[in-house]
C-alpha cells in the first residue's frame, strides 16, 4: 500500500474536452475538499463555446483548485497534479505543471485523431518524450477501465464515457484521501430520474477511487484541516455569494428585491440564482435587452422596491443612457458588472478588469455614481449589501463590479448569521408638504412612493429645480444642482468603514494598492516580499468612487506605489487624477488573474 | 390623506405650466384624461404616468399624479417594472410615434407580449415633434420634412396591424378632435385588463399641420371614418355606407343601392382575423376604423409574476435567510 | 481573380472548424448555405454574412464569404448600412430567436419595414444557446429553464405573424430537419427582391432538445407540418387531409370523408389576409405551415436612396464642392 | 436727423416670446452683417419647447450677435442693445444691459397680461422704474405699428403680427447702418408661394427701418468693415460647416459619403444639410435610434463608404457597445458628439463640454478612440476633415466633439479652396494574400472591401488573431492585441500638424489651456490679461486623445496651468493622469458659454 505523505497544500489542474464534464469534477472536489476543512481557492476556465470542437486546445476545459491546512489565497500558480484527458488538455497544460509534479493521463486521448486535433504529429506521442525525472507520470486507460466499470448497463459506449470524469474524480480522491461521500449524494440528487445513468455515475466514481490502490503510485497525501477561525463554514461561489448578498440586502431594508437581467457571461448566474428564490418575495424578470433590464428596474425602484440589474462589459455598454436617468431621479438601485474580457465582444469566458473606466464616466454630462468592487468570492456577500445599503440610504444608483473569476471562482466562506448585518435604513418621505428634492444634512432626498396620498409628484431627466423637482432651464439652478448631485456622491464616504491596511506597516517603501480580484494575488505576494524583509504593506479598495477619504494618507507614506490590474492601466490613472507621488501600474490583460509571482517581482523592482 | 371619490378633472392637474404649442392636438388628450378620471376611480395615489421623450411625453408633468418623464422610447419597460413591483397601481404610458415606435420600438412590442396591465396612449403625429419635424416611423411615404427634403422613402409602420402582430390583447384607435370617442377608448383601455394599446390620431399643427384632417374635418369625417361599436354593423357616413365582407375582402357598399343592414359586417372585437383586417383598413379607398379593433383575454404579467412568488412561498415556506446563506453543506470549525 | 459560375458548395467552406456542439442543427443549415450557393450565381466576393451574437451567429466564420459577426442584436442595421453602401452585394443575415426577437427587435422590424434587398434567416430554438439555456421570446409558454426554474410567464411571440405586422414583404417557415425544403426557401429567399424573412426551426440538441421534434420526426412530421406551395391546395397526412376555408375559419378535412381538393384553400402566398391567417395558425390543433406565407412587391430601400442621389444629381449637377463651401452669400476682402 | 457714430464693435441681444421669430431676426441681422464685411459671432439661446408658454420666462428666446471692425471671439458678454418684444424677455435679460446701452420695448407686450406671465406686478409697468440715466429706453408700439404697416392684407391679427420681428429688425438695421438687401432677397426666397405673407413682412421691414427717422434716436451708428485678412469670406454655423467639412472629406478621399443619424437637439440639422446635398453622393440615413445609426454607420464602412453618424450626449451613450465594436474592426468612421447640458436629458437646448469622459472611456473593455474637438463654428470644418483623416488613413473609428454653442453659433468664415484642402490616402488592400490583420509600419491594416474578388474575410467583435484576425482566445494574443490597438492610436499623433500657442511665450506664469468652444473667450481673456502685462499665454487642444505629443513640455514651462471647461471638470482631469504641475480647473456648468471676464478673472488669480 503506498505511503501517505502530509502537505501543507496543492494545486490541481483537471484538463479535458469541454463535453467531458471536467467542471463538474472540479467542482465535487472542490466540495469535498471543503467539507473536509481544508481552505481553497478555485479557478474555472472554459471556451467560449457551448461545445467547443472536440479534441482541440481551443476545445479544452480546465479546473484548478489550490488547497491546502494554511491560508490560501490564490487558485495557485503551478499546479502539483495535472489531469489531462486528452492531447489537447496535455499541450495546453503541461507546461504549468510544477517539476516533479504529478500527471495523470488518459491514454486513450492520445490516439493518433486525438494528436491531430491537438496539432501533434500524429505519430508521436508526446508522452513518451517526458523525461521520467520531471513528473510523476500515471498514463492510465482511463476511457477502458471506465468501460469496464460500467459493464452491462444498458448504455451507448458515448453514454459510458460521460462518466469518466468520475473515473478520475475518484482518482484523484483516493489520491489525497477525499471522502466520496458528497459526491455521491449529489449524483443521487442530479441522476434521481434516471437510475442508469446514476449508477454509472457511481461505479465510475468508486472504480476510479479503487484503482488507486492498484496504480503503481508511491505515495498518497493527506492534507489536514486548515487552522480556520472557529466558526460554521460553507464553500461559496462569487456569483452565489453576490445573489445571496441581494436577498439579503433585502431582507435588511424591509424592501421587496426586483431583479432585471438579460443573459450574460459571467453574470447570468446571478438571475439563476435569484429566481429559484422567489420564496423570499423576489422578483426576477428577465428583460428583452440590457436597456429594458436596467429601465425595468429603475421603474421598479420608483415602485418601491430594492431594485438590481447584472449584466458584463456589453449590457454596460447599453446602460449608459438610463444610469444618466438614474443620476437625475437619484432613486436607488444597483447595477451589478460582472467583467469579462473586451473590447467588445471580446473574451466572453475569461476575466478582466477594464471595465472601471466604463464604470466612472460611461454616460453623458456630468452623473456620478459611486463604485465599489468585490475583491473574493465570498466578498461578493458583503460587497452586495454594501451596494444596497448606499443606494439606499442615499438614495442613488450604485456600480457594484465583480469579474468572471470572482464570478464562477469558489472559496470557504465563514459565513455571517442573519442577525449580524447591517441594517439598512429607508429614507422615507414624511410629514406634509413634500418636495421631492429637499434634502437631508448629507444631501439625500426622501423616497414618496406611489401609493402614498398626498405626496404625488412627476420626476425626470430633465433637469430639475432644487428642492421642487420641477423642470428648471436656470442657468444658476443647473450649476448649483450639478454641484449638489457631485456633494451628494462625495459624502458617500462618510459611510465607509475605516480604510485599513490588510499588511504591513503604514509607512515604507512600497505600497501595492489594488482593487476587485487581484486581492487574493496581491495578499500572498505582498507575504511572501515582507518573508523576504522588504518594506512592503498592501491596501485593498473596495471603494473606487467615491474613495476612501484616508486613501490619500496611506499613498502619502510610501516612496513607491503599485497597482496591480487586470486591464491596460485605468485604477492607476484615476489615482493619478487626484494623488502625487510615484504611483506605478503593473498590468496583465490576458484573460486571467495574476500570478502572485508576478506581483512579488513587480514589489521587488521598487523595494 | 387618501383622495376620494368626488375628484373633479381639476383634481387631476397639477400646478405647472402646459407647454405645448397653442394647437397642438396634445391639449384635448390631456383634458380628455382629466375629464375622464373622475369616472375611472383610482385614487390619485395610485396613478401613475410614464413617458418617454418628445412633446407628446411632456404629458406627466401637467398631471397631479405620479409620474415620470423618462428618457427616449423607454416607458414601456419602465412601467413594467413599476407595474411588477406594485400590481395595485393604475399605470399608463404616454408615447409618441417617434417615442414608441422608432427608438422605443423593442420595448414595446415586448411589453404587448408579456401583456402587464398597462395603458399605453400612442400620440400619432406622423412627425417628430420635439425635435422640430423630421419624419417618424408613421409619416407618409414621400412625405418632405427637414430630414427627408426629396420625399421620405421610409415605407410607415400601420401601428395597430404592429401591435396585434406582438400579440397585443387590446387594440384601440381615437382621435384628438373627437373628445366623446376618445373618453370612451380611454375608459374602455383602463377597462381592459392587460396592456391596451390606444394609438390617438393627433395634429401637430406646427409641422405636420392637417395630417388627419381628412379624419377629423366636419365635413369628411362622416365618409372617411368607421366608428366601430362591439355587435353593430359597420356603418359610416350617417349610415348611408356600410361595410360588407365579401369573403376576406371588405367591401364598402351603399345601403340605400339595396344592400341590408343584416348583410353588413358586425363588428366584433373578440375576432382576431377581423381586427387584423380592421387593422389593414389602411388605405385612401376606405374608411379609417376608430374604436376598439380587438379586445382578447390573457392572464396578466404582473398576475403570474406574483403567483409564482406566492406558489413558491406556499410551496417552501417564506424563506430564511439563515438557512439560505448556510446552504446546503456546511461545516463547522471549533 | 473573380470567381466563376462553377463553384461548389465546398468553395463556400471556410478554414475554420465549425464550433457547434454535434448534432446541433445549426450544421444542416449551414450545409444547406453552402450547397444551394452555387446554384444561385452570386459570386463569392460578393457575398457577405452578417450576423449578431449567438451559436447561430457564429456561422459567417464558417462561409468563405465576406462576413461579420457582429454585436448582440444589431446585424439588421449593420446589413442595412451595408447595402446601402453597395446595392450589388448579395446580404444574407443570421440570426437568433435571442439575437433577432429579443435584443434586436427593434432593428429587425425597422429593417422589415424599409424593405432592403436583405436576406434574413432566423435560426429559431426557443432557447438562448449560446449564453447555457435561458427562454427566449419564442420558448413556449411555462418551459423550465435557468431563469425560468418554475416555468416561463412570457407568452412568446409568433415570429412570423410578427414579421407580417411589420411590413415584412416575404415571410417564409423551414427547418433544420428537411434539407430540401430549405435549400428551396433559401432560393426563395434570395430571389425575392426586399428583406426576406425566414424562420428556420432549428434543433439545439444541448439546452432545448426535440422543441420541434412534432414537426421533424418522420413519424408524425406528415400529419403536423402544412406544406405550402403556390398555386396548390393545402394538404397534409400524405394527402388525405387538406385544409379549407370556412368563412374566415381554416378547417381541417379529411378528403375521403367526401371533402373534394377543389373546395381546398389554394395557397396564394400574395395575399395579405390569407398569410395572416396560416401565420396565426400556431396551436397543437393545427398543422403547422412550412414554406412562403407570404410574398408581396415594394420598392427596395437601398434602390429609392440610389434613385434620389441619382435624380438630386440629374436636377443640380453632380456637386461642386468649392460652389457648396461659397454657399450662397459670400463677400471679397481685399 | 440723427447723427452717426461709429463703433468699434455692439452687442445686440434680441429677445421675445419663441412664437415672435426672434431666431430668424437675429439670422437675418447675422447674414446681413456678416455681408457688410463685420467680423461677428453670435449665441442662440433657445428654449427646450417648440413652442413654451407664451409670455413666460421660460419662453423667451433670444439671440445675440456681437460684430464689429476689429478680432470678434465671442457673441459678448453685457449687450450695448437690448431688443425685449415683451416683459419676460425683458426681465430675463435687462440685467445684462450694459449701463448707457439701448433698450428697444414693444409696449404691448407690457400690458397687464404679459406681466402677469412674466411673474410681474400686473399693476406696475417695470419701463416706468427705469433710470432714464441708466439706458437710453425706446418703448415703442411697434404691435400697433406694424397692424398699420401691414393694413389692408387680408391677413388675420395674428398673422399680421408674425411680421413684427421683421419691424424691429428694420428698426435695428436703420439704426446700425444696415442695408435691407440681403433679407428682403431672403423673404422673397422664403414666401415665394404665399404672396401675402411676403408682401407683410416685406412692408414690416421697410415699415421699421423708415420708423427709425421718426423716433427721437439721437444717434445711428455705423461699424466699419473688419479689417480681415484678404480672401472670400462667408458666413457659417458650426453644424453647416460640419456638415460641409464631411462632404468635402468625401471628396478628398473619393469614398462615398454614409451618413447615418437618429435626429437629436443640437445635432439633427447635420443630418438636415447633408439631406439636402444628395447631389454630392450622399446617402443619408435617418435610423430607428442611435444604436441602429451607428451600426448602420458600421455596415457602410464595411461596405467602402466614408461613414460617420451624429449625436448628442444621450444618444452617444447608446452608441458605446457598437464603438467597441468599430474598435474591434479597425474599420474607419467617424461619430459626431454634438454636446449639449446633461446628464440625462438634462438641458437639451443648451450647450455644455461635459462629454468628454465619455468620449474617451465610455464603452467597455480597452477601447482607445481618438478624440478630437473642433472649437469655432468655422472650425467644425476643419475639425470634419480632420476627423475623417485619421479615420480612413489609420482604420479607425474617431470621436469629433462639437457642442451647442458652436452647432448654432455664426462667424464670418474665410473659406478655403477644395484645392487646398488636406488629401486623405484611403488604405485599400493589395496584394495576393490579404491577411485582414496584418498592420503597416504605422499598425494600420488594409481595408478590403466586399466586391473585391479573393480578399474574402470575415471579421467581428471577438478577440482576433494578430495579422489573421481569426477568433483567438489565446492569452497572450489578446494581451498583443490590446498593446497593438493602443500602439495604434497613440501613433495617430504623428499626423498632427505641431502644436502651436495661440497667444503668448513659450515659457511665463500662466499657461491656459481649453479645448473646444471655450476657444473664443480664452483668446480674448489672455488677450486683456496680456494687455494688462500678465505673463500668460494660450494653449488650444485640438486633440484630446492621443494629446499632441508637445502637450508636455509647453506645461513645463509654465508656474500655473488654468483650464477653462464648461463641466465640472473632465480635461483637467486627464492632464493630471499624465502631466505634473499646478493644473487649475475653471469650471462653469450653466449651459452656458465663458465670458472673457470670467476666464480673465481666473487668469488674474494665478498670473
Ligand atoms: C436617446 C435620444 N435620442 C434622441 C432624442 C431626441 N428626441 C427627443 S423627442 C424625439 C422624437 C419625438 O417624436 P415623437 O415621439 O413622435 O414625439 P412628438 O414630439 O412628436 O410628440 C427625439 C428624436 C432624445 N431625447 N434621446
Ligand atoms: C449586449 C449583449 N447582451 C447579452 C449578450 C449575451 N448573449 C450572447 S448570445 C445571447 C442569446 C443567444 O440566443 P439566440 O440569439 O437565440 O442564439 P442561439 O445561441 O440560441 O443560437 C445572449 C443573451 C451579449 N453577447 N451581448
Ligand atoms: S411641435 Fe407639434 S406636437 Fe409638439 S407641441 Fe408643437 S404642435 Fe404639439
Ligand atoms: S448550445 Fe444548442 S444551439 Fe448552441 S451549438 Fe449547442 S446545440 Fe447548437
Ligand atoms: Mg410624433
Ligand atoms: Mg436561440
Amino acid at each position: 500500500m503506498a505511503a501517505t505523505t502530509e502537505l501543507q497544500k496543492v494545486t490541481i489542474h483537471f484538463a479535458g474536452d469541454s463535453g467531458d464534464g471536467i467542471q463538474l469534477a472540479g467542482s465535487q472536489f472542490t466540495n469535498t475538499t471543503a467539507l473536509q476543512g481544508n481552505n481553497l481557492s478555485t479557478f474555472p476556465d472554459f471556451p467560449a463555446e457551448i461545445r467547443a470542437p472536440t479534441g482541440t486546445v481551443a476545445g479544452v476545459s480546465g479546473f484548478q483548485i489550490h488547497f491546502g491546512s494554511v491560508e490560501i489565497n490564490t487558485p495557485g500558480a503551478e499546479p502539483d497534479v495535472l489531469v489531462a484527458m486528452n492531447a489537447a488538455a496535455f499541450v495546453k497544460n503541461i507546461k504549468n505543471l510544477r517539476i516533479g509534479g504529478t500527471l495523470i493521463i488518459d491514454e486513450s486521448g492520445f490516439d493518433k485523431r486525438n494528436l491531430r486535433l491537438a496539432k501533434l504529429d500524429e505519430n508521436k506521442n508526446p508522452l513518451d518524450d517526458l523525461d521520467p525525472n520531471d513528473y510523476q507520470v500515471h498514463r492510465i486507460e482511463i476511457t477502458k477501465l471506465n468501460r469496464e466499470a460500467v459493464d452491462g448497463l444498458t448504455l451507448s459506449n458515448k453514454e459510458k464515457d460521460q462518466s469518466r470524469n468520475l473515473f478520475v474524480l475518484g482518482l484523484v480522491y483516493w489520491l489525497y484521501h477525499r471522502e466520496m461521500e458528497t459526491t455521491l449524494t449529489f449524483l443521487q440528487q442530479k441522476f434521481r430520474s434516471n437510475e442508469t445513468i446514476l449508477e454509472a455515475n457511481t461505479r465510475a466514481l468508486k472504480a476510479g477511487f479503487h484503482f488507486g490502490e492498484t496504480i503503481e503510485a508511491a505515495k498518497r497525501y493527506t492534507v489536514s484541516k486548515a487552522d480556520l477561525a472557529p466558526g460554521t463554514y460553507r464553500n461559496i461561489v462569487g456569483n452565489e455569494a453576490l445573489g445571496l448578498g441581494l436577498i439579503a440586502a433585502g431582507k435588511q431594508s424591509g424592501l421587496d428585491l426586483f431583479f432585471a437581467g438579460y443573459p450574460i457571461t459571467p453574470a447570468s448566474d446571478i438571475l439563476h440564482f435569484l429566481s429559484r428564490h422567489k420564496n423570499f418575495g423576489v422578483k426576477t424578470f428577465q428583460a428583452e435587452d440590457e436597456i429594458a433590464a436596467i429601465t425595468a428596474a429603475i421603474g421598479a425602484s420608483f415602485g418601491g422596491s430594492l431594485a438590481i440589474t447584472a449584466t458584463s462589459g456589453p449590457g454596460m455598454a447599453l446602460k449608459g443612457e438610463a444610469l444618466g436617468l438614474a443620476v437625475m431621479l437619484e432613486t436607488p438601485m444597483v447595477i451589478v458588472n460582472v467583467q469579462r474580457g473586451g473590447p467588445s465582444t471580446g473574451l466572453p469566458t475569461k476575466t478582466e478588469q477594464a471595465d472601471l473606466f466604463q464604470a466612472l464616466y460611461g454616460r453623458n454630462g456630468e452623473a456620478p455614481i459611486p463604485v465599489i468592487a468585490a475583491m473574493s468570492p465570498s466578498d461578493c456577500f458583503d460587497a452586495a449589501i454594501e451596494a444596497c445599503k448606499i443606494a439606499v440610504e442615499r438614495m442613488t444608483p450604485v456600480i457594484l463590479l465583480s469579474d468572471g473569476f470572482l464570478a464562477n471562482g469558489a472559496a470557504p466562506w465563514k459565513f455571517p448569521k442573519s442577525a449580524s448585518l447591517p441594517t439598512i435604513t429607508v429614507h422615507k418621505a414624511t410629514g406634509d408638504n413634500y418636495q421631492p428634492y429637499a434634502r437631508n444634512e448629507n444631501l439625500t432626498r426622501q423616497w414618496a412612493i406611489p401609493g402614498e396620498a398626498g405626496k404625488e409628484h412627476r420626476v425626470g431627466g430633465l433637469e430639475k429645480e432644487d428642492i421642487t423637482g420641477n423642470v428648471s432651464y436656470s442657468a444658476s439652478n443647473h450649476e448649483k444642482m450639478v454641484k449638489i448631485r457631485a456633494a451628494k456622491v462625495e459624502n458617500i464616504s462618510d459611510m465607509y468603514a475605516p480604510l485599513e491596511l490588510i499588511q504591513g506597516d503604514t509607512t515604507g517603501k512600497v505600497l501595492v494598492v489594488g482593487w476587485g480580484s487581484t486581492y487574493g494575488a496581491s495578499k500572498v505576494a505582498v507575504r511572501w516580499a515582507r518573508e523576504e524583509g522588504l518594506s512592503v504593506s498592501q491596501l485593498h479598495l473596495r471603494h473606487l468612487f467615491p474613495f476612501d477619504k484616508e486613501l490619500g494618507d496611506y499613498l502619502s507614506n510610501f516612496e513607491n506605489i503599485v497597482v496591480p490590474e487586470l486591464n491596460n492601466g485605468q485604477l492607476v490613472k484615476i489615482l493619478k487624477q487626484e494623488f502625487e507621488g510615484n504611483i506605478h501600474g503593473l498590468n496583465k490583460i490576458q484573460g486571467l488573474p495574476f500570478k502572485a509571482k508576478e506581483i512579488f517581482e513587480e514589489i521587488r523592482k521598487h523595494a | 390623506m387618501s383622495t376620494n371619490n368626488t375628484l373633479t378633472a381639476k383634481d387631476f392637474s397639477s400646478d405647472q405650466d402646459v407647454r405645448w404649442c397653442p394647437g397642438c392636438g396634445d391639449y384635448s388628450i390631456l383634458k380628455q384624461m382629466q375629464t375622464v378620471l373622475p369616472e375611472l376611480g383610482v385614487a390619485r395615489e395610485n396613478l401613475v404616468f410614464i413617458s418617454g421623450i418628445g412633446c407628446s411625453s411632456r404629458f406627466p408633468y401637467y398631471m397631479n399624479s405620479y409620474g415620470m418623464h423618462s428618457i427616449h422610447g423607454r416607458a414601456p419597460s419602465i412601467a413594467s417594472g413599476l407595474k411588477a413591483a406594485n400590481p395595485n397601481l393604475s399605470v399608463w404610458v404616454v408615447t409618441g410615434d417617434g417615442d414608441g415606435l422608432s427608438i422605443g420600438g423593442n420595448q414595446l412590442i415586448h411589453l404587448l407580449r408579456r401583456n402587464f396591465d398597462i395603458n399605453v396612449l400612442l400620440f400619432n403625429n406622423e412627425i417628430y415633434g420635439l425635435t422640430k419635424g423630421q419624419y417618424s416611423p408613421t409619416s407618409q411615404l414621400g412625405i418632405h420634412t427637414k430630414s427627408s427634403p426629396l420625399g421620405s422613402i421610409d415605407h410607415p409602420f400601420n401601428p395597430l396591424a404592429l401591435a396585434l402582430g406582438a400579440e397585443a390583447t387590446f387594440v384601440a384607435r381615437s382621435m384628438d378632435r373627437d373628445p366623446i370617442h376618445m373618453r370612451d377608448i380611454l375608459k374602455k383601455a383602463h377597462e381592459h385588463k392587460g396592456t391596451s394599446f390606444v394609438e390617438i390620431y393627433q395634429n401637430c399643427n406646427v409641422f405636420n399641420d392637417g395630417a388627419f384632417e381628412k379624419f377629423t374635418d366636419k365635413k369628411q369625417k362622416a365618409s372617411t371614418t368607421l366608428n366601430l361599436q362591439a355587435g353593430e354593423p359597420l356603418l359610416f357616413d350617417n349610415g348611408e355606407m356600410g361595410v360588407r365582407l365579401n369573403g376576406f375582402q371588405p367591401e364598402l357598399v351603399k345601403l340605400e343601392e339595396g344592400y341590408s343592414i343584416n348583410e353588413l359586417w358586425i363588428h366584433d372585437p373578440t375576432d382576431t382575423t377581423k381586427a387584423h383586417l380592421l387593422s389593414r383598413m389602411f388605405g385612401d379607398d376606405v374608411p379609417r376604423p376608430f374604436g376598439v379593433l380587438y379586445e382578447g383575454k390573457r392572464f396578466t404579467y404582473e398576475k403570474a409574476m406574483q403567483d409564482q412568488v406566492d406558489a413558491s412561498i406556499k410551496a417552501k415556506g417564506l424563506g430564511d435567510l439563515d438557512e439560505l446563506i448556510k446552504g446546503k453543506n456546511s461545516w463547522v470549525v471549533e
